[in-house]
């Protein structure tokens, strides 16, 4: 609750200090899970598909979709902010993007991303809604939209052969394409993060937004677009995730918000906003669907599902040393 | 309402479950009347289907004129809204309500209040664990027997091996009896290995889930998918896992896939909850409130299609899209509202 | 405030005009209160007014059970807000509590007080797990409590892996009714007769309830140290540590009433429906809801300033906005895109005062 | 004069952070019925040392001895309960919460087992009374009050808990001159009743008026203590800095008024501005006096854009600008930079590393397009600290592990990354020591020579008559009166201040 007041702050993604911790540990995670995975299966058939390149690449394309969104509500985290849109956002991009269809399905989806970010962005900064209750409250507004839009206009609900392509294609039969979508977003996160003024202004927000402002930062602008480029990636991955399934239909994002806050706490980034790297994201992405797969490989039932997901939360930000107190 | 003994009107749409069931009996009001429906969730495409088929019938002639006022509202997943809204509409005076019942507890209040009032409550789809009120739907342990034999049928002498059963939402009742409909049946049968997964009947869970599976266990002999069938399906095609015999619920895309790759040995059944189970339940409330003696318990027949008897354009429409659900209309009971009339109507036609 | 000398005179004119400045200061303090306050009372006025069947007892009293345990979880996830904290977790001690009444609360007087009391112990407890973790693990309290939430959603799931159970028929009728039939169920106060009972003979016992719960623990509780620490915690933790106050009995004793707050809706959510049911989604709602009721009462997501009172009112708005639902005549597939509407311009109305802000600076707390 | 004997002990007391010994093997002594001065640069240990003796930091070795017998304090609390009540240098106040809370929170007054309300305000009201600040009301919240006000409650909360120990660490620092003497009178107060008194400040006069002894520590170690008057001014600075210091302050150029570069008309904003009238060219410091809170911070934040529905107009080189936002200040016609209030919360970004606070403001002219040029950014860093001789290990530690003063350094430099044409300071040597003071005011002058424009307020007088070319002073938003040249002075200053002279308008003397 307290800010902490001698913490370290790296907006340079690539360098040693208590940021790595989360990565380093995410990353052994990411191994134990696969080694307790391949213990279960080599037990019941005696075999061990975990371990197979084609299994890690299964999972890396349906981490894909988690991943483009969790790269987006990063960047509002830093700030201090969260968005609760993401579900019915990525839901109304997709479904309005296979309404749209044909050449336009992309560009659509991802304005529709961006447009619903921009307005989080523009209810949050502008108005000083916190972030919390007024994403939440446009979640509910897209639902509704989403509703009328299919139970009043009989939307076309296929994917185009783009949206599958992004999503299902193999380059070379092997590495899929969602995979390097996310990898250009990873990228371009990244480079915002720790290139750009955007980022530099975004970290500095999280801190301590009134110093931001006395230094000439236009905070409010840098809010309202980073919700819009949260928008966009929520919008991206709805795109990807309708190809996936070659259709878009109700409820498609909801199995995507809770993952994607987890994987981005898990990986080192501060829910209270100013501190975190890009890198502990994607690997708190791996670790949260390789959980969920191994999970649903051992047919854990839903109430051992929920206890070991809290269980592991909990016990990765305790290794993590923990926040710090009052200081003197 | 009292305790009568049967028959009642129209039998072969009032089914009732079985012998035993036993027929209930209000007092006659005069028409038209005041008819509600309080749904829960909104925002899926079966919900939205209901409530369209909703509207269209109490349009429907011969419906029309015996309806005075006609209100739907939806309360989230929230029971507490949910007893709140059915109690608001008896103080309002409603004289029906139909309802898809949250939780199948904790009713109990509502129907004292409605019978207090002789209010008809007709809970269908998500039924209460209770004989004081009339209900309306389709027999899901029969469900999951009707899969599991079309499987066995379809394996022919085959008697072991590996089967992927998808289920649906944890917790919920409907999951629960076609789990043990389909149960009773494949381990009376056989010795098969049944490796179950979780695919809440969504789509990208189904897809997900079928997927992790498939890469785990490789070829599965015969596939169940209680809901997200469409998911099931592309999994294996991505998976390039072989088409085999499958059991699924009634999407329409579903349907499609059938009627595309039956010959590759996609030899698909498909039941269908049926979002016309609302028409149904309001056709039985009527009846009530005309002092028809009504079955406690209604089955309604489940609309199933397999390979053999898909046809475009009547039970799938392959130029239509993949999420609604195929089966909408009862002829039986004269509730005729087709999928496409509400689902693939365009905007001026709804407003 | 200007630093003129004070004169003798001009200090008791100054003394003077304080105490009649008092009352002023207080209202302006409360003015997120009022503002709610005004709002529900507006709205649900309005909802009387069309309802066929208006001002009614039957009417308070499906009302009144309608909001007992979404009130309940807004006070439970008010505390933890107060030092600006929040508690993902409180659907979840619901659940839970709600799926242990469903198993206990049931037989004899005896049996029934143990029920109650486990599931108030249990969900109290469930709380003040969360607090260590937050205190002891310093995790921050909304990643800590949505981890945890899970965890009780799991032990719920245990306890109800379907839906069903059974609690004391009698006790769950005359708790949502109102006092008479509460009276007459118990055969209190000469089955509820009693000339003394009749002024207050229609008031639904869950508001009774309510207020009894609000005037017994909440009250109370702002009025001991822990309780204003947990304020002053909000407005400042490291001036409250460096002032001597009790931070972690505070951060715990904020947890555990958030819990108890929760444990206390569980229960009468499965006392109304004489169930338990481990909904995963009805638990989320509830949470997301209990945070906007929470911001309708005027409590700020920053701590500090706020109370159990204005989320409760805040909680009737959301209430009232839905029972207004079923007095209009809205095309079903339109009313969820109203709801969020309307929704989004409660929660909006807060930012209106900006317009009034004269120094920008105000705007960062 | 002879020993009075100890009250409260520290032997051998170190404490180290990480790399830095903030305090080496201190002996120090405090007795009873004595006010005790410590005096310090920026980082030299004080407030490391009262921290400890206030429970709020433990020792890494020594021990504390309270009346002969050994003590050791967890926290805050317990020393409190030892009777030790510290008034810390970053206020201890919970804005939210009402005076009456603050000052009663720790011990209050009960009723049938619960906080009794009236009780509270009622002894809120007695010990404000006896801090002279019956002004302020007891139910208010700590939030609305100014600065000033907060610090006075915060002694008044410190008199509550009848401390016999009270430790005062740059608790006056943004006193006015008038409550500084009601403190004054307090102090002396407590010493008749043999109370036990430190007092820490980084202002001689004070010191010189208050203390019977002095303590002086530098870089972590007690130098030396002698009784009051023992050493000259200039010895004591010399201990404390380690060297002699000359003149504290840059001589002032003498030379015709230039040409105005910003004329400020009429400028009023709600009550807290009414009207004011001023005007600064290239080159001149101007001085902004007057008591606490009679509009200068609001005029600085209104000409930083950052106040909303000011009326008036401000023109630079006589076209008429009207910043809506910080950013559009820095970026005007005229460039403006800020030196804010509270460098800990406006000036600084304390957990962010000392390189991103010093680019903060200069990102844009640091980068191509959006994307900063690392190479250019470091450049500009290193210039920033050693053009102000900024004391740091690593340009990438978080510049909350800098000493105040040195924290100052970083924000001024920040601005001057923007090369501004009119700087505004807020007070800008507050908590600072004399040896970065006399820095700073080089600095200043420095740059009025470079040709920038200074407008600086300060509520030191001897700063302002050491720095400025003119002083305007200000009274309940409006400038009362003018000063420049020889008319600066202490009388003037403070007749000017208090608004003596009748009203007339404001006169160029
Ligand atoms: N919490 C801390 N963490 C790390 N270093 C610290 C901490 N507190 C103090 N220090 C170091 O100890 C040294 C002494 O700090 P201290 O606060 O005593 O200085 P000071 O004399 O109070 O300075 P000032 O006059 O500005 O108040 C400082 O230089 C600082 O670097
Ligand atoms: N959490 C911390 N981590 C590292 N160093 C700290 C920390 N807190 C304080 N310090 C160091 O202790 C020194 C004294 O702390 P303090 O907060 O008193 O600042 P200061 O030097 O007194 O500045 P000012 O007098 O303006 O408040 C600071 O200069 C800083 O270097
Ligand atoms: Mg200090
Ligand atoms: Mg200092």
């Amino acid at each position: 609750m307290t800010r902490a007041a001698a913490t370290r702050n790296t907006p340079q993604a690539y360098r040693l200090g208590p940021d790595d911790k989360p990565v380093v540990f995410a990353a052994g995670f990411v191994l134990l899970i696969l080694i307790v995975g391949t213990g279960y299966t080599l037990f019941t058939q005696g075999s061990m598909p975990l371990l197979q390149p084609q299994y890690l690449l299964q999972q890396l394309q349906v981490g894909s979709f988690l991943g483009i969104v969790a790269a987006g509500l990063m960047l509002v985290i830093l700030l201090g902010h969260i968005d609760l849109s993401v579900p019915w956002t990525l839901t109304a991009a997709a479904m309005m993007a296979t309404a749209a269809g044909g050449a336009w399905a992309l560009p659509v989806g991802l304005g529709i991303g961006l447009l619903v970010g921009a307005i989080n962005g523009l209810g949050v900064a502008y108005l000083r809604v916190p972030s919390m209750i007024f994403t939440l409250g446009v979640n509910a507004v897209m639902r509704g939209l989403m509703v009328a839009h299919t139970g009043g206009f009989a939307p076309q609900t296929a994917a185009t052969d783009l949206m599958q392509y992004l999503a299902v294609a193999r380059i070379g039969g092997v590495i899929p394409v969602a995979l390097l979508v996310w990898l250009v977003v990873s990228i371009v996160v990244v480079v915002v993060l720790t290139r750009t003024i955007l980022g530099r202004a975004i970290y500095a927000i999280g801190n301590r937004e009134r110093a931001a402002y006395l230094s000439g930062i236009q905070t409010n602008r840098v809010i309202l677009v980073a919700f819009a480029l949260s928008g966009a990636m929520s919008g991206l991955a709805g795109v990807l995730l309708a190809g996936y399934s070659t259709k878009a239909y109700q409820g498609m994002g909801d199995a995507y918000l809770l993952p994607a806050i987890a994987a981005v706490v898990i990986g080192g980034t501060n829910i209270l906003g100013g501190r975190g790297r890009y890198l502990g994201t994607l690997l708190g992405v791996i670790l949260i669907v390789l959980l969920n797969s191994v999970l649903s490989i051992m047919q854990m039932p839903e109430a051992g599902r929920q206890i070991i997901y809290g269980t592991v939360i909990i016990a990765m930000l305790l290794v993590y040393g923990r926040g710090n107190t009052v200081t003197g | 309402p009292k305790i009568v003994s049967g028959p009642g009107p129209d039998p072969n749409c009032f089914k009732p479950w079985s012998a035993q069931t036993k027929y209930m009996q209000w007092d006659k009001k005069p028409g038209p009347y005041r008819i509600a429906v309080v749904n829960g969730f909104v925002g899926n495409t079966w919900r939205i289907q209901m409530l369209q088929t909703a509207k269209a019938y109490a349009e429907q002639s011969g419906v029309k004129e015996k309806i005075k006022e006609f209100k739907v509202v939806s309360t989230g997943t929230d029971v507490a809204a949910q007893l709140g809204a059915i109690e608001d509409f008896i103080n309002q005076g409603f004289d029906a309500i139909i309802t898809i019942a949250v939780a199948p507890d904790g009713f109990d209040r509502v129907i004292r209040l409605a019978d207090r009032n002789n209010v008809v409550i007709v809970p269908f789809d998500n039924v209460l664990d209770t004989d004081k009120v009339m209900q309306v739907n389709e027999d899901q342990l029969e469900i999951g027997r009707l899969s599991a034999r079309h499987l066995l049928k379809e394996l022919g002498q085959k008697r072991d091996g590996k089967i992927l059963e998808v289920r649906g939402l944890p917790g919920n009742s409907v999951d629960r009896d076609r789990h043990l409909g389909f149960r009773e049946v494949m381990e009376k049968e056989g010795k098969f290995q049944i490796v179950e997964v979780v695919g809440n009947w969504d789509d990208g869970t189904a897809q997900k889930a079928t997927a992790d599976a498939i890469a785990v266990h490789g070829k599965f002999d015969g596939v169940f998918t209680q809901g997200g069938s469409t998911g099931s399906v592309r999994a294996m095609m991505d998976a390039k896992h072989p088409f085999v015999p499958m059991a699924g619920e009634g999407e329409n895309g579903f349907r499609k896939l059938i009627a595309q790759h039956a010959s590759a040995g996609l030899k698909g059944f498909s039941y269908s909850q049926s979002p016309g189970l609302v028409s149904i339940s309001m056709k039985a409330a009527i009846s009530a409130l005309e002092g028809n003696p009504m079955p406690q318990l209604i089955s309604v027949p489940i609309p199933a299609v397999d390979y053999t008897t898909l046809k475009d354009n009547v039970n799938y429409w392959s130029n239509l899209s993949d999420n609604f659900f195929a089966a909408n209309e009862f002829p039986a009971c004269g509730v005729n509202v087709t999928a496409p009339e509400i689902m693939a109507k365009d905007a001026k036609n709804t407003q | 405030m200007s630093d003129a000398v004070l004169t003798r005179d001009a200090a008791e004119a100054g003394d003077a005009a304080r105490r009649r400045g008092s009352l002023g200061l207080k209202l302006q303090q409360q003015a997120g209160i009022l503002g709610a306050l005004a709002l529900f009372i507006v709205l649900y006025l309005f909802y009387q007014a069309n309802h066929p069947r208006g001002f009614t007892g039957q009417i308070l009293i499906q009302n009144a059970n309608e909001a007992f345990a979404l009130a309940l979880i807004a006070m439970a996830q008010t505390v933890p807000v107060l030092m600006a904290g929040l508690d993902l977790s409180v659907g979840a001690v619901m659940t839970l509590s709600g799926c242990i009444a469903s198993h206990l609360v049931n037989g004899t007087p005896s049996e029934i007080a143990l029920g109650i009391a486990t599931c108030i112990g249990v969900s109290a407890s469930c709380g003040f797990i969360n607090g260590c973790v937050v205190v002891y693990g310093r995790i921050q309290p909304i990643i800590a409590t949505l981890a945890t939430s899970a965890i009780y959603m799991g032990f719920a799931l245990i306890l109800r892996p379907t839906p069903g159970g059974k609690v004391h028929e009698d006790l769950s009728w005359a708790l949502t009714n109102d006092v008479r039939e509460f009276a007459l169920t118990f055969g209190l106060f000469e089955n509820g007769e009693a000339a003394w009972l009749q002024p207050f003979a229609w008031v639904p016992v869950p508001l009774v309830l309510l207020g009894l719960i609000v005037v017994l623990i909440w009250v109370p509780f702002t009025r001991t140290v822990t309780g204003r620490t947990v304020y002053a915690i909000g407005s400042s933790e490291g001036a409250a540590y460096m002032s001597g106050l009790p931070i972690n009995r505070a951060k715990l004793a904020a947890f555990t009433m958030a819990g108890l707050f929760a444990g206390l809706g569980g229960l009468f959510l499965a006392l109304q429906t004489s169930s338990g049911n481990a909904d995963i989604p009805q638990a989320g709602a509830y949470t997301l809801n209990s945070i906007a009721a929470v911001v309708i009462g005027g409590t700020s997501l920053l701590g500090g300033t706020g109370s159990a009172i204005g989320s409760v009112i805040g909680a009737l708005v959301l209430r009232t906005i839905s029972f207004n639902f079923r007095i209009f005549d809205i095309a079903p597939l339109l009313q969820p895109l109203f709801e969020g509407l309307v929704l989004l311009a409660a929660v909006s109305l807060g930012g209106l005062k900006l317009l009034r802000l004269k120094n920008k600076l105000e705007v960062f707390r | 004069m002879t020993e009075p004997e100890p009250f409260f002990v520290l032997e051998n007391v170190s404490k180290r952070y990480g790399g830095v010994h903030a305090l080496q093997d201190v002996n120090f002594a405090c007795a009873r019925g004595s006010i005790h001065a410590v005096l310090g640069e920026n980082g030299a240990g004080k407030s490391t040392l009262m921290k400890i003796m206030a429970g709020v930091v433990q020792p890494d070795v020594g021990r504390m001895m309270l009346e002969g017998s050994p003590v050791a304090f967890p926290n805050p609390a317990a020393a409190n309960r030892a009777g030790i009540v510290c008034i810390f240098q970053e206020l201890s106040l919970m804005p939210e919460l009402t005076v009456a809370d603050n000052i009663t929170l720790s011990n209050p007054p009960y009723r049938f087992g619960l906080i009794d309300g009236r009780a509270q305000r009622r002894r809120s009201e007695e010990l404000l009374a006896r801090v002279g600040c019956e002004d302020i009301n007891p139910s208010s919240r700590v939030a609305d009050l100014p600065l000033s006000r907060r610090q006075m409650v915060e002694i008044a909360k410190a008199l509550g808990r009848n401390p016999d120990l009270l430790i005062l660490d740059e608790a006056t620092s943004a006193l006015t001159a008038k409550d500084v003497d009601r403190v004054y009178r307090l102090l002396f107060d407590l010493k008749a009743r043999n109370l036990s008194i430190l007092y820490i400040s980084h202002r001689m006069h004070e010191i010189e008026a208050l203390a019977d002894r002095c303590s002086v520590f530098r870089n972590g170690r007690h130098v030396e203590t002698f009784t009051k008057g023992a050493r000259s001014r200039d010895e004591i600075i010399g201990l404390m800095i380690g060297r002699e210091i000359e003149g504290q302050f840059p001589p002032k150029p003498s030379r015709p008024r230039p040409a105005p570069l910003i004329e400020i008309r009429d400028l009023a904003w709600e009550n807290r501005l009414t009207g004011v009238t001023l005007e600064a060219g290239r080159g001149e410091i101007v001085g902004l006096g007057g008591l606490d809170g009679q509009g200068q911070k609001e005029l600085l934040l209104a000409l930083f854009g950052v106040l909303r529905g000011v009326s008036g107009k401000v023109m630079v080189e006589g076209n008429v600008v009207a910043p809506s936002s910080p950013n559009a200040a820095k970026n005007g016609r005229a460039r403006l930079a800020l030196v804010p209030e509270d460098r800990k919360s406006e000036g600084l970004i304390l957990s962010m590393s000392i390189s991103d606070n010093l680019s903060m403001a200069s990102l844009g002219r640091l980068s191509w397009g959006p994307f900063i040029n690392a190479g250019r950014a470091r450049a500009a860093v290193e210039r920033a600290i050693e053009q102000l001789r900024i004391k740091i290990g690593d340009p990438s530690d978080p510049v909350s592990t800098l000493s105040g003063g040195n924290q100052q350094k970083v924000v001024i430099a920040k601005w001057l990354a923007t090369n501004p044409d009119v700087i505004l300071l807020n007070d800008p040597t507050r908590g600072i020591d004399v040896g970065t003071k006399q820095e700073i005011y080089r600095l200043m002058r420095e740059l009025a020579e470079a040709g920038a424009c200074i407008l600086f307020y300060s509520t030191d007088y001897e700063e302002l008559i050491g720095c400025c070319d003119r002083v305007a002073v200000m009274y309940d938003g409006r400038i009362v009166r003018e000063l420049a040249g020889d008319a600066i002075n202490e009388h003037n200053l403070i007749a000017s201040a208090l608004n003596i002279v009748e009203q007339r308008e404001p006169t160029h003397v």
